[in-house]
């Protein structure tokens, strides 16, 4: 919390914001929105870090899985590449966490504990798993060495890269932020697709085109499928998805679209026969895809900023009836009146 | 608190924190009590909680009015219009208690024919002096009482007594005035009645000149409607109060007043303390559960410092320091100070067990108990003209222990002046306060008028020990006196100051060894001689405790006041305190848990006199001593037994003396007081409702404005209190009244998260984070009229400078509308005061605005009302700031001359 | 539960608490976890120093440091409550701006100097035994008695102690200063 | 002793060590805003105070400075300042002037005014964390730093956390925070080490009026539907409880409230969610986008060879 500017304070700073009101009367009995702007939820603590390691996560997920697969297709070539593009995501993945926790042993503190309740853990579990699998194949896949040992790595990198290149989806939808939680059912399929068109993309510029054919599909595929998730979940959002229309990750989740979509159609027309297409192609895909991570990222912050996200569709759920929300008022004889009940509480909690 | 020790004989308030929990209704005003006393708002609460209306009546609302039933706003200063309001409201429709008004007040007493009241037309008052007043308000009365010297601006009071008495102290000069008023006005010493008996009485009320009808008179043009006028208070709101008060008094009910320095900080702070006791002795709610005055003090040991006081006019005990024109002897002083009849009248043995206690052996019989080593007082010793004092170099030394003037004292700038002034200065303080750093940092300093070369004070500053580091007792705001016991050491160079006393008293005497010089003599015998402990050789607070609670001459504790002797048999430092080593167990430092004893805890601490909690108690039972109702039972006579009974608490009356008890002819002391008269320690033993002696502004509250205000008085021709203390000086400039260039009301308070002049709080981190800058409170209109943006900067200006401080746009704040022909808006302000140069939360002081004039009774400045501009952004810097304070000077006109009569 | 639990690493505890979300994961220091009022070697009875309220404290001493200082709740008046400034009164006695040292000023110095106490007092002393020498007022023009000085005056908070202030009025009474006043005015 | 009000981990998991399950009843109808609790929390806790190197600083949100709950600030009393029957629409980008302005109308045409004392209201409210019976911090937690107490109440193990910050985002009331210097997370523990000793928690021992209420969690949503019943029948219709039920998104709070206005008025969310109770969905989604990335990537390869 640093001093604004002198003479202006947040609620300054925040002039012509909807929550603001004449600054002596700051708020009336029954206010529908928080006195002075300000928000209910705290805006995440993450850095740079996090957006890189979605990317770098999705990468190595779903590199496994096409290395594993290129290697029961008889494409070495491929596999290799793909394992070192696996390797080099899964070990960048740590790598990014523990920039952003400050030391290794905080991260490896994660392994204190296996929590199903928290997506975190299940993913460092994975994350963890995953890397030494990655690494077994990998090595394997280059030197020949370890034969048994990198054939079963192989197969349960092949195995965990799918919940490896989605579970940091779960991880950020299971939050209070409005933007993230609420995207919860589309969230994952945009992280999918941008992971198979990261891994497609990587390993699209690096190996030779005649063996590429695999890696461009995977591109195209997957970044059709990115563009088209994260269409579907901005439109389901609603006004919860202002954020994706404004600011930063407004500005970000444009330009994911737009160069994931050019990449995508540069690799699908001439990947094959242009080197110089397949390279720019990739390239691009690969920007889109960590544009597309960074504009998820920045919206979480956008929209945990933003209390009207937080407040109005709890406020219209509970005047809808689908919930009595957390207020309960005696009714005038005197009776607690519990007429709408709450629907039932499900999954893990505690 | 001579409002009241004059209006029922004991300069504390009369009943304790806790009884406010079974109040009917609490009136709180002049005091923002939840929150400046949160923890004793509890109470307060308790009552809200069993029904009682809580109702608050301020200039601003606060958190105390957010907690209200009702909150009442009220243009500042306005207070004795709207308390007088209530006092007729309460005599015209019959609510008074009329039992308890006829027999435990002096309504029945017939006052001198010469008496006049403020009502008086100019013409009838016959005196050249008044007519210039009258001509100028316009047909108003004059707002006078009789005996007023123009040429003094001072009462002579001899027409305000009983009819058919003449003891009451003469006016007739400032010297003489300051001496019967303020701390020594407790008890009201100088009523001398026979037998407790005042002359000339009318049980019926209806004599013209008898106090009922008087107050009927004097209060009589104090309507809702000019309530309504003078305070801003719409007229349903008033009434809604009066009636709240009414329904919740009588028999069955009490209602509570709760005040603090809102009343006292004005011209006529004492009056307005005054104006309260009248309507709670009206409505019969003195000396009863859930009735009261509760004053609530600011500071831990408020009470206890006029207790046993560092005030110059007074003793321990509130004995009057001697004068040298009347007490030669200590027989004259104690003729010419104790009144012969009610407590008062064993002063002899208050003052030689205290002359005993203070010089010992030497103290005899034969040499009048060497009275004539003390002091002499013959004018106004008080800190603000001792501050002048030190300016023009008559004063040389300062100790400042514990108390930052640079911040706390009004006009800071002379603060500052006289502090430069000086010769040498000693500091002690548990931080370096601005006290301590005027010399190299201050205003004049940031504006290049002085520097540290041209500052030929010599500085001490001294480390203080904190309370953990320390044995001894605070008294708090209800008399009760609570030891707190040292925890640990205190560090380094820091020691307390019964360390630090004792050691430079050593040293002084040591100094003064073997002088035969007579001015050392009261040094040589005074005794000095207290068990020391620890590393650091402290001083044994219990030893010092026992010398003030008295020995008799065999060594054995005094059990009670009444056991102190004139013959020098006893030793005892402070009569109030007698008996707080009762049975040699140290009574403070009782930690009797609550819940193990009555809801009074009597074995709590103790509290003066005598452990009692709700003074004047007596008066909790009819005339035949039967308590007024069960519902109120606290006090009562029981026959079978022949003595007084309570619910807990100790009987304020003498034990075994029967309601029916009548004085004999000569009787004299406690003898001369009837059965029904609880007022034991004024002469008559009655509740004043006006008080013949004692205050030098009138005996009974009138309504002016304050000295600087933005109106006239609608009331009289006399616009401010005709006796307030002002200081024509070029560094104390005043605004001229109703001055446009000073056109909003000003008042300074506090908040919770700070104390006082901030030394204990500004620096701390977690108080200073809670209010980190100096706001300064105005509302929407104002904020529109000016300006001024929220959160933005704003500069409050007055004729003696100007500060900055942030804006707070609130609704809280509101103007308030006046008068009705025509109505006009009168802007307040409010700033808290807490802020300074040093610290972690720092800021302007509030009180370089404020201006050094006093009420004469008690000297203390008026804080509360003050005119003021208040312009949009920061205040200039350096020299600039002084051509901007001289600028709003010229275009105001301040001059530096008397005031006119009538003014 | 035949295992000690202290021993057994959390995520075999987990076999017992699948969820992991109780027990399983309370760490040593948790478990051990004591307040310091509790490991204190001591604790006195005191009273708050803000305001007049007078509400009861109860100071916890550790290793002769003041560590705490929370309510009373034996008092009936604070029933064990404090406000904010009562409840930063450890800050107070702790405080990183509390002075621990004499400072002394020349007339005319541009710095504080450093003083020893005893030495500081002495020239207290000194000064106002000088300055009462000079500003003597033995008796009016009429021969009456004053017997005082008014040279010297003091300014004492409200926040002294009763026994302090009998000690400050005693004294300068029988040195015939009368200027004696505190915060009561103020 | 029987245990009411149990949470999944509470008291299942600590057997006969488990205590009764303690909470907060924050009555804010008696609260005077004076800031006690957040002294005596940071006192006891030795939470830093916001100075130094940042310094608070006046922030204009009437008398409240610490402005929200956070790593630095366990207990926090937001201040509301209300006009009542003079509703000036909201405001809504109102400039002082033009609001003034309104609002001199208003009382020129005669509605009702401040001075007719009923006019304006200004909210106290001491918050706090709420210790959820279904916690979102402490499930999504990946280190078991943030737990189940053996008082049902939920704390963060400083000695565990690794300041991974997934707590911060989980939390519906933006309650916990990280600690800019040492990165971890911190929060109000419902003072576990007094609770150890039987004492009460710094807050609600200092709270002069008693607004902070300190007990068995059973208990104290008795006294507080008693005190609803007395408020409503005193005929203050605005009084309402806020978490006192196990019905909510989060099961109930182990530290509730009695409100007087709706909880957004106190920056407070009206139906509060624990995320995780969506996690059963969350997973199934997830699982689903993996099994369709293993698909589409084998897709890929497949259709890739030609």
């Amino acid at each position: 919390m640093s001093r604004p500017e002198l003479g202006t304070t947040r609620l300054a700073r925040r002039a012509g914001s909807p929550q603001q009101r004449g600054p002596a009367s700051v708020g009336h009995e029954g206010a529908k929105t928080t006195p002075y702007g300000r928000p209910v939820l705290k805006e995440p603590v993450w850095t740079w870090e996090i957006p890189c390691y979605f990317y770098t996560g999705g990468l190595a997920g779903a590199s496994a899985i096409l290395a594993h697969l290129a290697e029961g297709q008889g494409n070495p070539q491929l596999a290799r590449r793909g394992w070192a593009a696996a390797l080099a995501g899964a070990g960048a993945s740590p790598a990014f966490l523990i920039a952003d926790l400050g030391k290794p042993a905080r991260f490896f503190n994660m392994l204190r504990v296996l929590k199903v309740t928290s997506p975190m853990s299940v993913g460092t579990w994975i994350l963890s798993a995953s890397g030494v699998s990655i690494a077994l194949a990998a090595v394997r896949a280059w030197t020949g060495l370890f034969p048994r040992a990198g054939r079963a790595g192989s197969a349960v990198a092949a195995a965990l890269g799918g919940p490896l290149g989605t579970y940091t989806a779960a991880l950020v939808a299971d939050t209070a932020i409005p933007v993230w939680h609420e995207a919860r059912h589309e969230l994952p399929f945009v992280f999918a697709g941008s992971a198979a068109a990261s891994a497609g993309a990587l390993a699209t510029a690096w190996t030779p085109a005649k063996h590429a054919g695999p890696a461009r599909w995977a591109t195209v595929g997957g970044a059709v499928v990115e563009v088209a998730a994260t269409q579907l979940m901005e439109h389901r959002l609603g006004s919860v998805g202002e954020p994706y229309h404004e600011g930063p990750a407004g500005r970000l989740g444009m330009a994911a679209k737009a160069m994931t979509t050019a990449g995508a159609a540069a690799i699908a027309l001439r990947g094959r026969r242009s080197r110089a297409a397949a390279l720019a192609g990739a390239a691009l895909v690969t920007a889109g895809s960590l544009c597309e991570r960074w504009s998820v990222f920045k919206a979480g912050f956008q929209s945990a900023a933003r209390p009207d996200d937080t407040v109005v569709p709890q406020r219209e759920r509970i005047e809808r009836g689908d919930t009595r929300g957390a207020v309960r008022r005696t009714s005038p004889n005197g009776r607690v009146d519990t007429d709408k009940a709450s629907p039932a509480i499900v999954a893990h909690r505690d | 608190m001579p409002g009241l020790g004059t209006s029922f004989g004991r300069g504390g308030a009369t009943t304790f924190q806790q009884d406010l929990q079974n109040s009917d209704c609490i009136l709180i005003m002049g005091s923002n009590m939840a929150e400046q006393h949160p923890v004793g708002f509890q109470w307060v609460i308790e009552a809200k909680e069993r029904g009682a209306k809580v109702i608050h009546v301020d200039p601003r609302y606060t958190r105390t009015s957010a907690m209200a039933d009702l909150h009442v706003p009220i243009r500042g200063g306005t207070d004795i219009a709207f308390l007088g309001g209530l006092a007729r409201y309460i005599l015209e429709n019959d609510r008074d208690f009329r039992e308890y008004v006829r027999h435990y007040t002096n309504a029945h007493v017939i006052i001198k024919d010469g008496y006049q009241g403020p009502e008086a037309q100019p013409d009838d008052v016959g005196a050249a002096q008044a007519s210039e007043a009258g001509s100028r308000a316009g047909g108003k009365p004059t707002g006078l009482f009789s005996g007023w010297q123009a040429d003094e601006q001072l009462y002579r009071i001899d027409t305000w007594g009983y009819a058919g008495t003449s003891g009451e102290t003469a006016g007739g000069g400032k010297v003489q005035a300051a001496d019967v008023s303020g701390e020594q006005a407790h008890g009201a010493h100088g009523v001398n009645l026979d037998r407790g008996e005042p002359p000339q009485v009318d049980f019926d009320l209806e004599h013209p000149n008898c106090v009922f009808q008087i107050l009927r008179r004097h209060f009589a043009r104090y309507t809702p409607e000019m309530v309504a006028d003078v305070c801003g208070v719409p007229e349903e709101q008033f009434v809604r109060v009066a009636e709240w008060l009414c329904d919740n008094s009588g028999r069955e009910r009490t209602s509570a007043f709760v005040y603090a320095v809102g009343w006292t900080q004005h011209t006529h702070g004492v009056q307005n303390i005054r104006a309260a006791s009248i309507v709670q002795l009206l409505l019969g709610n003195i000396g009863r559960p859930g009735g009261g005055i509760m004053a609530l003090r600011g500071h831990a040991n408020i009470q206890g410092s006029t207790d046993i006081p560092t005030l110059y006019n007074i003793l321990p005990g509130y004995i009057p320091m001697p004068h040298p024109q009347q007490t030669p002897t200590l027989a004259t002083f104690v003729e010419k100070n104790g009144p012969k009849t009610g407590a008062w009248g064993s002063l002899d043995t208050y003052m030689t067990s205290l002359l005993k206690a203070w010089f010992g052996e030497a103290a005899t019989a034969e040499n009048d108990f060497c009275f004539n080593h003390l002091p002499r007082i013959d004018g106004d010793h008080s800190i603000y003209p001792t501050m002048v004092r030190m300016i023009e170099g008559q004063c040389k030394g300062l100790f400042a222990v514990g108390q930052n003037p640079v911040v706390g004292s009004a006009n800071a700038r002379l603060q500052r002046e006289a502090l430069s002034s000086l010769e040498w200065l000693v500091v002690r303080d548990l931080a370096e306060i601005e006290t301590a750093s005027f010399w190299y940092d201050s205003p004049e300093i940031e504006a290049g008028e002085t520097s540290p070369e041209q500052i030929g004070t010599e500085i001490f500053f001294l480390p203080a020990a904190s309370h953990t580091e320390k044995d001894g007792t605070f008294t708090n705001t209800q008399r009760l006196l609570q030891w707190h016991h040292k925890a640990v050491e205190s560090p380094e160079d820091c020691r307390s100051e019964l360390h630090f006393m004792y050691h430079l008293g050593k040293r002084i005497k040591a100094r003064v060894e073997g002088s035969t010089d007579p001015i050392d003599r009261p040094i040589l015998d005074v005794t000095w001689d207290y068990p020391t402990q620890g590393p650091d050789d402290e001083p044994d607070a219990e030893a010092v405790l026992q010398e003030i609670g008295g020995r008799h001459a065999d060594g054995s504790y005094v059990g009670k006041y009444q056991e102190l002797a004139a013959d020098g048999s006893t030793a005892c430092g402070s009569w109030i305190h007698a008996g707080i080593y009762n049975d040699g167990e140290n009574q403070t430092a009782r930690k009797k848990p609550h819940t193990e004893q009555n809801w009074i805890a009597p074995e709590w601490g103790w509290a003066w006199p005598s452990n009692r909690h709700i003074l004047y108690n007596r008066a909790s039972a009819d005339p035949e001593g039967n308590p007024w109702s069960e519902r109120k039972r606290y006090v009562w006579w029981s026959a079978e037994e022949g003595k007084w009974q309570s619910v807990g608490d100790d009987v304020d009356f003498p034990p075994t003396k029967a309601p029916d008890y009548v004085p004999e002819e000569d009787a004299e002391g406690m003898a001369a007081m009837r059965g029904t008269n609880p007022f034991i320690l004024h002469p008559d033993g009655l509740g004043w409702l006006y008080a013949p002696t004692g205050l030098v502004d009138g005996p009974l509250p009138t309504h002016y404005e304050p000295h600087e205000s933005p109106v006239d008085n609608a009331l009289y021709g006399q616009r401010a209190n005709p006796t307030r203390q002002e200081f024509d000086r070029e560094d104390n400039p005043y605004h001229p009244p109703g001055s446009d260039v000073f056109p909003f009301v000003l008042s300074t308070y506090r908040l919770t998260e700070h104390h006082t002049a901030g030394g204990m709080s500004r620096t701390l981190p977690y108080l200073a984070e809670l209010q980190p800058e100096l706001f300064v409170e105005v509302s929407p209109e104002l904020a529109q009229e000016r300006g001024l943006r929220h959160a933005d900067w704003a500069t409050i200006v007055t004729a003696r400078t100007a500060i900055e401080a942030r804006v707070m746009v609130t609704d809280r704040v509101r103007p308030m509308t006046i008068g009705s022909h025509p109505p006009r808006t009168v802007h307040q302000v409010g700033l808290p005061y807490h802020w300074g140069r040093n610290g972690i939360a720092k800021g302007d002081a509030a009180n370089e605005l404020v201006s050094m004039v006093l009420d004469l009774n008690v000297h203390i400045a008026e804080y509360k009302v003050l005119t003021c501009d208040v312009r949009p952004g920061r205040r200039p810097r350096g020299k600039d700031l002084t051509a901007y304070v001289e600028g709003y000077r010229r275009r105001a006109g301040v001059l530096h001359e008397a005031r006119h009569p009538g003014d | 539960m035949g295992i000690d639990a202290k021993l057994v690493p959390p995520l075999l505890r987990q076999l017992r608490e699948p969820l992991g979300l109780g027990r399983s994961v309370q760490s040593r220091r948790s478990r051990e976890l004591t307040p310091r009022t509790k490991t204190a070697d001591r604790v006195v009875q005191s009273v708050c120093p803000y305001c007049a309220v007078g509400c009861g404290q109860k100071v916890y001493v550790k290793d002769e440091k003041v560590v705490q200082i929370e309510g009373d709740p034996d008092s009936p008046i604070s029933r064990g409550r404090l406000c904010p400034k009562g409840a930063a009164s450890e800050q107070l006695v702790n405080s990183p701006l509390r002075e621990t040292k004499v400072k002394y000023r020349r007339p005319y110095g541009t710095e504080w100097e450093e003083l020893d106490l005893e030495t500081a007092m002495d020239m207290i002393a000194d000064r106002v035994v000088k300055t009462r020498k000079e500003t003597w007022e033995q008796e009016t023009d009429d021969g009456r008695p004053l017997h005082r000085t008014r040279g010297l005056a003091f300014l004492g908070g409200a926040t002294l102690d009763t026994e302090e202030n009998y000690l400050i009025k005693k004294f300068f009474t029988a040195a015939g200063a009368i200027s004696i006043e505190n915060q009561a005015r103020i | 002793m029987g245990y009411s009000l149990p949470t999944t981990a509470w008291p299942s998991s600590y057997g006969e060590h488990a205590r009764a399950r303690k909470g907060f009843f924050t009555d804010t109808s008696v609260c005077i805003g004076c800031k006690a609790c957040e002294v005596a929390c940071k006192e006891w806790n030795d939470v830093p105070a916001r100075n130094g190197a940042q310094p608070a600083y006046f922030t204009g949100e009437s008398y409240d400075n610490t402005i929200d709950l956070g790593a630095d600030t366990w207990r926090h009393v937001a201040f509301v300042e209300q006009r009542k029957a003079l509703d000036v629409d909201d405001g809504m980008g109102m400039s002082l002037a033009e609001a003034a302005a309104l609002e001199g109308m208003a009382r020129s045409e005669g509605l009702a005014t401040y001075q007719d004392g009923e006019g304006m209201r200004w909210l106290m409210a001491s918050d706090v964390c709420k210790h959820c019976t279904h916690a979102a911090c402490l499930e999504v937690c990946p280190t078991g730093s943030l737990f189940r107490t053996e008082f049902g109440t939920v704390v963060v193990q400083e000695d565990i956390c690794n300041g991974c910050g997934y707590c911060v985002p989980a939390c519906p009331f933006g309650v916990l925070d990280q600690r800019q210097d040492d990165g971890r997370v911190w929060k109000c523990t419902l003072c576990y080490d007094r609770l150890k000793d039987d004492k009460e928690p710094a807050c609600a021992q200092a709270c002069p009026t008693n607004s902070i209420q300190y007990g068995d969690l059973d208990e104290l949503r008795e006294r507080a539907d008693e005190r609803l019943q007395q408020l409503t029948d005193a005929g203050l219709e605005q009084a309402r409880l806020y978490g006192a039920d196990d019905q909510d998104g989060v099961g109930g709070f182990g530290a509730f409230f009695l409100l007087l206005d709706e909880p957004e008025a106190y920056h407070l969310p009206p139906d509060p969610v624990d995320t995780t109770r969506d996690l059963g969905g969350i997973y199934r989604a997830t699982a689903a986008a993996a099994v369709a990335l293993v698909a589409g990537l084998t897709a890929a390869v497949l259709g890739g060879r030609r």
